[in-house]
């Protein structure tokens, strides 16, 4: 009965460690969260099915030599992972919105100060007693605030591997939370009239301004922001092979199965990052609430940059487009149209977010590049 | 080590390994008619509300879905 | 002309070796068997190709630096392959007969005796001069019995890789043989009275017990098993991102392009281990005995547990249907089918044999989990 | 270092960043401006030569495409 | 102020060098003629935007730890994706023209005389001050007039790596000028009478056949060039999987998913040797011309070899059909049948110029194998 | 190595590359003469088994259709 006796030995039951059980314990939850509720399912069901695959004693799957270790150190680790899956982003992404109405992005940098001024709380929450973040930490945990997965993943990854984990369970989770977080904050800012403002009809764009529209985004980037040409440089390679007309073997491919593939591994290698050890700590509660905090701000800047555009300019803009500059693409969009509805039931705003919320993605991806760029 | 030896060792994996895989799966049988229990009460209509559930959140199906319909109806209003 | 000289030099017919002819002889063999008799063609197929291609002379495809090389080292040494192709199966299966009618896993249980017999066995032919087969190797020949491709392939990648050519093709090919090894033990085990028994309606099974289902099994592994949570963890995400109706670009993407893609290069490095050298031994030819051995034992036990249940039970259950328990999803349960109608051509066994059927692949991915507890 | 002096670095870099986007993302506005401009005039019917157009030089693609249309006319032959 | 400083010092603007906007404007200049003339799209596409990545300042995005970098030395570097894209080309051709017709096989040999004549010519320039070709490097620029590019690539990246780059450029760009470059050599070479000539119909080829065909074009490579069996051995892995018609599901990925996601990869590798110090050298032109030259003494030959054939043989064989033995498949057999339409506006010849044109495609896959044999 | 010996070796190349190539190709020619001379007789109804026979041992893909059939015969069964 030795066989047995070690058997035994070998089982989960005899060791488990508390920190373990209650990291699986969060996996289960981020799962209840992506199939009961629809929280952001694609990234959050191989998320917490990872966290609890790399919290199995004994097993070592996130250890040297086991399938979640692999997956991180080619996928991550090279950043090569969060690269594939913007340009499939960009592959999907229809620039017309943007192209058709290009003040917009002004709405898209102004929700960037989410992250700035993230940045700036992550190190004041240093006086609290237990934390000690750097300023790659805290620049790594503000891009939660660019509220874009792949962004926070590459950043997180060359700034603050250890904060990971916490970082894209934060940063995706808030972007499931769009809908409860934004609304309140959109409809404490603007008055009724505000919220019932239309916007006129947006005008065609043509087949080559999209294809001229990356390249031109491209060469901003490499003139202005070497450092963000990685993360700019693939969502624009994506975008071409979309707009381009001739390649579309290639641009399904990317917008479908290559996205699909890189999405599992994606989300197994940032599970393989909640481990206990690393993820029960002070920093994760810290990181939760500071991207709160990015989400709100975030939004609060995009909503008073629409307002102050709305005086300033002789085309009349509904301030709430302001909040879909956060990014959180489509969700932000949507929430915008969601809420202009109940202030005015004629008035759909949702191609009119579109735009924000395009320019969101460029200006996080600017914003992570300078921060790459300065403290890098 | 001599055959004998070994082929003692074999035996008792053989025995553990089948009492192992036995109650192994005896447990999940249990455990899996206590799930039909589980799971019984609430396979009515209301309580089912993740079965085929579009994903609201998931970026790029959503994406995908918004982005289309967007274009439609911008498009329609031409 | 010494250019031409050179160039005969470097042809294959100056540098051909007997044993290489041979397991080139082989590969074709697979290839036949694939794609004349339909043989499993989908692992057959690149495992005979690769086959030929590694024993080509001059080329040198197995040796460092070539393709297959690399497939092996990157695939399989890691033993990413097999868990990849695991987690496409777990998207592929449906438990709702075995949700129905859990008893059913008595049968899959029953099965694995092939499994532990036949490693006793493994260690009994050490008395026949030239075979010298360790507890690692033995288990690793034994799993065969399990009748389940990938967990062959895991288990032999990490106990005995220099058998591993001899053992995914003994594997794949006895699967093939399922219906032509199989009814003549079910046959003589049991009477036509047994073999017409109808057996009562399955009953309907919940969504939620779907999706709860592939979590309970990991937990249960989790608990009593860690050794097998890669196996049965990646079967299981496979199977939850299957049932949860959320994320069904990726459970599309992992049972289409990703296994497709998988199987492919699985072939190619199983067969970059069918060089002479390492194939060519007294061991292949036991190997081969004892897959033969193991599938017969387990069908036999397989059967003899339904007849059991079915004297202890007040549901009836036909015993042939503990035939199925072996896995060779679906072949052994089609054959189940088959034998059935035989002796009752008014009864469709095929869903309930489906029950042990898929059993059968969680009692072979459990008994590996023992064998690497215990043996690894 | 103290926080009072990763805190000034903080606000420096808060400072910064929010200038480094604003102004790049305002000399996009300039190009973009600019594009519609440089575009526009060739929106016409002859000058979009490149839409939809298919990869007349794609192997791949046009591969399929061809050995198809032989195969097909082979057939058809017949 | 120090941080916009800083800011400014990594911009693009600040760490400009004229060679890296050259190479830029170069890969623009492929991106316009893939785009706006539809030249080879799918692969100047992605090789054209690898070219601009590469070329940007600070990024270094093809230095070690730089995407590009990574795509390089997995994909290319270890001969990985040259060998799947044949794979997938070879899951994509169909051999029944040759089979019905094996005497084509003998245009497709002669049209590799532009490899050899190139590779003698590429030395013959070392007169010229500045060129200093080794044998290897001729080698891998003469592999230029194979008109195929995954063929070109693989021998480059094993014989001439520095010269990657260019030669990748100018095989694909040939290709793409196969409409521009063969015709008028056609018509030098040949009669409006010879233009005319019809040729009789093509039997029915069996599956069998087609089945087989692969399998002994393996063998003969086997037998005769072991080292061209990697290329050749992958294309006829990929060609079985199609014709066995029991492996669809593998024969459909690799001809599309698995091609798609090699394409877009292998296009940026190569676009990673577009590198200013690499590219912007005196060799490049020699390359260029050196291609030139190649691709129309292979089209020449193969037209002279048709003449020959058709004063030797009782069928009568349109000489235009030589012109198609230099692959570039299917632009080659397009061009013969436009040409033979003007003559005869009765007479299409795609067809029959599909057996040469396939049959080049395994002529300088041999041709390869020869000088990876001889030169390698 | 002055150029000269190189460019004979080149030209030595050529000559025994262009012999090899059509060497090859003319045994190939051969082969697949005989080939078709092989296959022919059988060319007939009962001698092609193997065309489109769906590959009745292919776990994956067998596997969803007898699955499927299973389920089907199942749910049609309520
Ligand atoms: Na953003
Ligand atoms: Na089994
Ligand atoms: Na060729």
């Amino acid at each position: 009965m030795d066989g047995l006796l070690n058997l035994w030995q070998a089982t989960g039951i005899a060791n488990f460690t508390l920190p373990a059980l209650i990291m699986m314990a969060v996996g289960c939850g981020l799962l209840y969260l992506a199939i009961a509720k629809g929280f952001e399912p694609l990234l959050l069901v191989p998320i917490g099915f990872g966290a609890i695959l790399t919290n199995i004693p004994v097993a070592g799957l996130a250890d040297p030599g086991g399938l979640l270790y692999y997956v991180y150190y080619i996928g991550i680790d090279s950043g090569v992972f969060p690269l594939l899956i913007f340009m499939g982003v960009g592959a999907m992404t229809d620039f017309s919105a943007l192209i058709a109405n290009p003040r917009m992005l002004f709405l898209g940098a102004a929700a960037q100060f989410g992250i700035f001024a993230t940045l700036f709380g992550a190190i004041a929450l240093n006086y609290v007693p237990g934390f000690e973040f750097t300023l790659k930490d805290a620049s790594a945990i503000a891009i939660i605030g660019g509220a874009d997965g792949p962004t926070a993943i590459f950043l997180a990854s060359k700034l603050a591997p250890e904060l990971l984990g916490a970082i894209a369970v934060a940063a995706y989770s808030y972007m499931a939370l769009v809908p409860i977080i934004q609304p309140p904050i959109m409809r404490l800012l603007t008055t009724p009239e505000e919220r019932s403002i239309a916007m006129p009809q947006l005008r065609v764009v043509s087949k080559k301004e999209k294809i001229l529209f990356p390249l031109m985004v491209l060469s901003l980037t490499i003139l202005f922001l070497p450092s963000a040409t990685p993360l700019v440089g693939m969502f624009c390679l994506g975008n071409l092979m979309r707009e381009c007309g001739v390649v579309d073997r290639l641009s399904n491919t990317a917008q479908n199965e290559l996205i699909n593939i890189t999405t599992i591994f994606l989300g197994l290698a940032v599970g393989s990052k909640l481990a206990a050890e690393h993820f029960l700590t002070v920093e994760t509660l810290g990181i939760l609430l500071l991207g709160a905090l990015a989400f709100s701000i975030g939004t609060a800047s995009g909503v008073y940059m629409a307002k102050l555009m709305n005086r300033l300019s002789s085309n009349p803009i509904n301030p709430l487009v302001g909040a879909a500059g956060v990014s959180a693409v489509p969700m932000a969009a949507r929430v915008v149209n969601k809420v202009g509805l109940e202030s005015n039931p004629h008035n759909f705003l949702l191609m009119h977010a579109m735009g924000p919320n395009v320019a969101g993605v460029l200006g996080s991806a600017v914003a992570a590049g300078i921060l790459l760029a300065l403290v890098g | 080590m001599d055959i004998g030896a070994l082929l003692i060792q074999a035996a008792s994996l053989m025995l553990t390994g089948m009492i192992g895989v036995f109650v192994f799966l005896s447990i999940l049988i249990l455990a899996v008619t206590n799930l039909s229990k589980l799971a019984k009460p609430d396979t009515g209509a209301p309580t089912v509300p993740t079965t085929r559930r579009q994903p609201s959140g998931g970026v790029p199906n959503a994406h995908i879905a918004a982005i289309s319909a967007a274009i439609t109806q911008y498009r329609t209003k031409q």
